[in-house]
């Protein structure tokens, strides 16, 4: 089939419909237009994009957790107790990662399994083994908006049964979850079918009823400077938005310093509705979520609180829509819902405390944003000049150039040859940029940031650099300074 | 001397891959020669690259839970291809959930593994150790 | 004996002493020359003012909790614990409130209880009981300096003990430990009490033992605008200074709003190096202290997480010495040892994390400054006043005429006129500002900010706003608006 | 209707100020005549205050820990005082340290309070008991 970003027909959507219902036996219960009429009836408390227009209109942050277990009723309770407990202002159902690999059949051992140890033996909610009347009561059973998290490069039978089944919000997109999640899927493939659950939220927006899209802003959650995650999520937004969607949320993961991580959440919302606009689509309303610190966390539960609270602090100074929440597990494993509870707690105090405070503009935060604005506005004319127009060409070739270069990702669809590292002050720069298609002074700028850092730490910059940061924040500092 | 060979990868549907690169990182910066067949590997992938490599040790990661659904029946696989011999370590965030280490290295153990690392653990610690078992 | 801000006599000095010595038995064993002769051997890194000075001039912002227990072996295991588990940098010892009032018999019950029951029914140590070797014992327990926190009005024998004990820095004032500790003990006999202690610690200083002097900052923690507490720090650091203090310490409670705190951590730092010099004593090191939110703390442990890691930013962001941390059981009781090395790790996580980042000028950060610095300027102008060139008569007639007043303390001395709110933003201003000596620009800044909240709320200000901002934080918010 | 006089204060060595403001403003504009003792306030206090104004209940605050130690044997001077009807409550934070409510409450009710109330315990709370218990 061949890529080409332009919305497709209504045969080529429905012919490959049969198939993909037809991956797993309960795709069989899919009933499309039964489904619109359910998501009709749901009342606006319960759809993502009418709450998350709301916070932005009042200029709130919204605290969403993850969370997800085996068995349905177990998953209820968990959530239940997220949303009356922690107070979380929108819930999620993270799915296991087989299902993200769609193997359905290890999912319904790791079912069995669950039942018969009494504990969950998969690390999220299976979703597509449990079907659309199984996703049906989760979401009759909370009272805000629920969402699907994942990671799965081919999630078009989980869109179908988990969209069917009600949930309003649907995170994903064929970059960023290939390159991050995946080893050996070609990019052709995933863009591929994304554009067919896109097209699958075009389809309900046709009948009214609106999806909200997520492009997953971190990526691999590790040192990720904010150009390369921007560009994939403005790709991501104007390839829903082709396919239909009208509403998205573009996501960003903290770096930790202040003036970057606000910068970021600034540029992210401007420059995506201004490449939608640009690119034909100015009607899609866009909105931002900042992801606490997504890499290495400290086991010491204190310290993760600390983590926790400088990503709230930052995600209501920045004035992003919703912040994904961490817990004070997060370096050992899945929450308990007590501890996830707990993450939500922290947050919300922390954003409610800051809920009338935004960070006014400075002259730093100035020079930030347009750095930001520049390298990503650089990325993406190179994509569109790659793609000679389609931007669905453009981002796969953009890949093979090394144009685009996400950080420590297992695809082999990635270069990885960029190797980023804090400056002095803790903002992710570039220790090599690889083949990012930056102007001299961008590519002095980082080189320099790099270089003030090494004389302050009398070390020339190398990769030990990298290490020592991606450790840092595990060990309880920003920056990796040598011992 | 002739340098050590070690098999590392990520084992089942797991794709971090930031520990891994790591490891080798670390592994070969301490002398060994590292074969790594990466994220997403099943139990053949390790047992092949450790017969056609004639590793000395198998050093297998999970980290994002299924571990013990994944690597159930590995040391029996590994005995049928005859690397009963071949120390093989695990280690990550082992189990879904914060639970007693000592539990999980006891379950981990009786499946067959040598060594049991808990979450967190330092490439120092391993270099240590395969500085004692391999000699 | 007549009350002027003027160094003592070796004679008057030397003749309260044996009066004051005469208060406990235990007074019989401080050796001042021996004493002497303990300090000059304790290594530089146990010593509060070096370590500050150091902490200064690298610009980081050290983590020191709050911690007292009965029982000596008790509380050495609790210091121990906070230092190797906590990482506190600097370490203290709450005193108990009986010796706060100089009510050593019923501390001496305490203790015995304590004993009995096997639980600490003080809260705090009881130095003063305890005796002077009790007091090294605890100092040579510890690798960090050590310093005595309490609320004592009339602390000259627990400073006699604590100092002879090895203690290097001394937390109090004539009127931080009076208006917000006392309810009759006139002005100006704590103002004496006081000159003592700093008399006795110029004695150290005059045999090269430094001594740091800490006055109480945030009062009676509860709204207490900056103007209030600057002002009362700068004094007590003058009538220190004048008798022989050359190492002062100056603190503030964290108010919650970013700028509004940035602005005073900084102007505290600038007027009281300002005032020191202008009056003759620049040769005063001048440190600060940031107290996290002193007011009521929410209950639920995950929330006060929250409390404490914004603290903790502030005190980093600003370049506060050193921040006072809080613990997650600060709602509830005085925390068990693993509490307050919670409350510490969490910060220091933080403070960790922000150590390379600090807050850049800005034009609101500047305006805030500028109201600060020209309302503690009004007071303290007045003060001189006053006191016709006194600054000692000056205080005691400032607070009789309004000048300063201090929101909900308990003493009859203070006028209690005055009732703070916060605007719109969070910031503490004056719903009423009783008899402050403001200027017309001042008041009517004041007047529009909380009328702006009004409006926002739908209301006319009034107490009521002062009690919802009262809870505000202890129910999660920072702003206490109408449901 | 006569209103209800009550007697409010904290005991002991305590200082802490602001609760006691509050709850007089709020037991004020519920309609209750305060007689408020401030902190630092002594047993002997609390009963002549009681005594002078022929209060309808007292209702004592201890915040700082020393609660236990502080109203020891107050009750009894109550008692002694002819004041044995007058319902005697208390609240805050009352003992050192965070501890079992259960047990806490327990422990002030053998000390003869009649109602015993845990940290943070908002005025309508108090206010609805006073209404029930005083008619
Ligand atoms: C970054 C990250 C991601 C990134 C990974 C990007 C990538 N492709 O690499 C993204 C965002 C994509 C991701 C996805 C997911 N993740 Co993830 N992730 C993390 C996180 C935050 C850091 C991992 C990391 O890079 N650490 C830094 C490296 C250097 O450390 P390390 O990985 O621990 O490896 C070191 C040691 O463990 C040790 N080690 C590792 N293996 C071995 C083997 C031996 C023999 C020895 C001796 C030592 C050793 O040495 C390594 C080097 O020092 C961890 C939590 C944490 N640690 O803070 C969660 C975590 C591992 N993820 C988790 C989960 C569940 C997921 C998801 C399922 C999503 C979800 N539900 O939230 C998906 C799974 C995707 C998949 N199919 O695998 C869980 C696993 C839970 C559990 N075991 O109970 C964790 C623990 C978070 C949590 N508490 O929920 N994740
Ligand atoms: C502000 C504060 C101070 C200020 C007080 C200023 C002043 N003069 O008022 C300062 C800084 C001076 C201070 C000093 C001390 N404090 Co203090 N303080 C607090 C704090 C943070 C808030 C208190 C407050 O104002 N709350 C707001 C008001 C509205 O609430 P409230 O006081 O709880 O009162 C309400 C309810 O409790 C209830 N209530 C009260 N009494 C009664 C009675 C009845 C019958 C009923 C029904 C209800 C009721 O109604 C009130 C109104 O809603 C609390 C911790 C917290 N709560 O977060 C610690 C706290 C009370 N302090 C404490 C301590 C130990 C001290 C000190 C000894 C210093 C130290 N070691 O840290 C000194 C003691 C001084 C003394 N001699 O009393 C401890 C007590 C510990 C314990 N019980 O185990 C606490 C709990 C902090 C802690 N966890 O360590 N403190």
């Amino acid at each position: 089939m061949e890529l080409k970003n332009k919305r497709w027909s209504s045969e080529r959507f429905l012919a490959q419909r049969k198939e993909v219902l037809g991956g797993w036996p309960t795709g069989a219960n899919v009933d499309f237009e039964e489904a619109v009429a359910y998501h009709q009836a749901l009342p606006p408390g319960k759809i993502f994009a009418h709450k998350l227009e709301q916070g932005k209109k009042e200029g709130v942050t919204f605290a969403q957790p993850r969370a997800g277990v085996a068995l349905v009723a177990e998953h209820i309770e968990l959530l239940r107790y997220l949303q009356d407990e922690g107070g979380a202002d929108l819930l999620p159902t993270t799915i296991d990662s087989y299902t993200r690999q769609n193997r359905y059949r290890e999912a319904e051992t790791g079912i069995a399994e669950s039942r018969n140890l009494g504990r969950s033996m998969l690390n999220g909610f299976p979703a597509v083994n449990h079907g659309v009347d199984a996703c049906r009561q989760v979401v009759e059973a909370v009272g805000v908006p629920v969402q699907v998290r994942h990671g799965t490069p081919d999630a078009r039978l989980l869109a179908e049964i988990t969209l069917a089944g009600g949930f309003t919000d649907y995170e994903g997109g064929g970059i960023s979850y290939n390159i991050p999640y995946s080893k050996d899927v070609p990019l052709e493939n995933t863009i591929l079918y994304w554009q067919y659950v896109d097209r699958l939220i075009g389809e309900y927006e046709s009948r009214g009823v609106r999806i909200n899209r997520e492009p997953f802003g971190p990526l691999t959650g590790t040192l990720v400077p904010p150009c390369i995650s921007h560009s994939v999520a403005i790709i991501e937004a104007l390839l829903a938005a082709e396919q239909g969607v009208k509403s998205v949320t573009l996501g960003y993961g903290q770096c930790g310093n202040l003036i970057q991580d606000i910068a970021a959440i600034r540029t992210l919302q401007e420059l995506g509705e201004k490449y939608l606009s640009e690119k034909g689509y100015p009607e899609v309303m866009v909105t931002t979520v900042f992801h606490q610190w997504m890499g290495g966390f400290p086991q010491d539960e204190s310290k993760a609180f600390g983590v926790i609270s400088w990503g709230a602090a930052i995600a209501a100074l920045a004035g992003a829509t919703k912040v994904i929440v961490k817990t004070p597990h997060e370096a050992v494993g899945i929450p308990t819902k007590e501890a996830n509870a707990a993450g939500i707690k922290t947050t919300k105090q922390v954003l409610n405390m800051l809920k009338d405070q935004k960070y006014a503009s400075t002259p730093e935060l100035e020079q930030e944003m347009e750095i930001i604005r520049r390298e990503t506005g650089s990325i993406l004319d190179r994509v569109f000049d790659l793609g000679e127009g389609d931007l669905a060409q453009g981002a796969v070739r953009a890949f093979q150039a090394g144009v685009i270069d996400i950080p420590f990702a297992p695809s082999r669809f990635n270069t990885g040859k960029l190797l980023p590292a804090r400056d002095n002050h803790g903002a992710v720069r570039l220790l090599d940029y690889g083949d990012l298609p930056f102007a001299k002074e961008i590519i002095e700028f980082h080189r320099e940031k790099i270089a003030e850092r090494g004389r302050a730490e009398n070390r020339s910059p190398s990769f030990q650099m990298v290490i020592d940061d991606i450790y840092a924040i595990g060990k309880g500092m920003l920056v990796g300074r040598p011992k | 001397m002739q340098k050590k060979t070690l098999v590392l990868g990520v084992i089942g549907a797991d794709v971090h891959a930031v520990g891994n690169r790591i490891l080798d990182y670390a592994l070969t910066e301490a002398g060994f020669s590292v074969v790594n067949i990466g994220v997403l590997a099943t139990q053949e992938e390790f047992i092949n690259a450790a017969m056609e490599t004639d590793a000395q040790a198998i050093l297998v990661s999970s980290l994002y839970g299924h571990g013990e659904l994944d690597c159930r029946g590995l040391k029996e696989k590994c005995v049928e291809a005859g690397l009963d011999d071949v120390p093989l370590y695990v280690g990550g965030n082992l189990v879904v959930g914060k639970q007693d280490f000592a539990v999980v290295e006891e379950h981990y153990k009786e499946m067959g593994f040598d060594r049991v690392y808990p979450p967190g653990t330092l490439p120092d610690v391993l270099i240590r150790d395969l500085a004692r078992d391999l000699h």
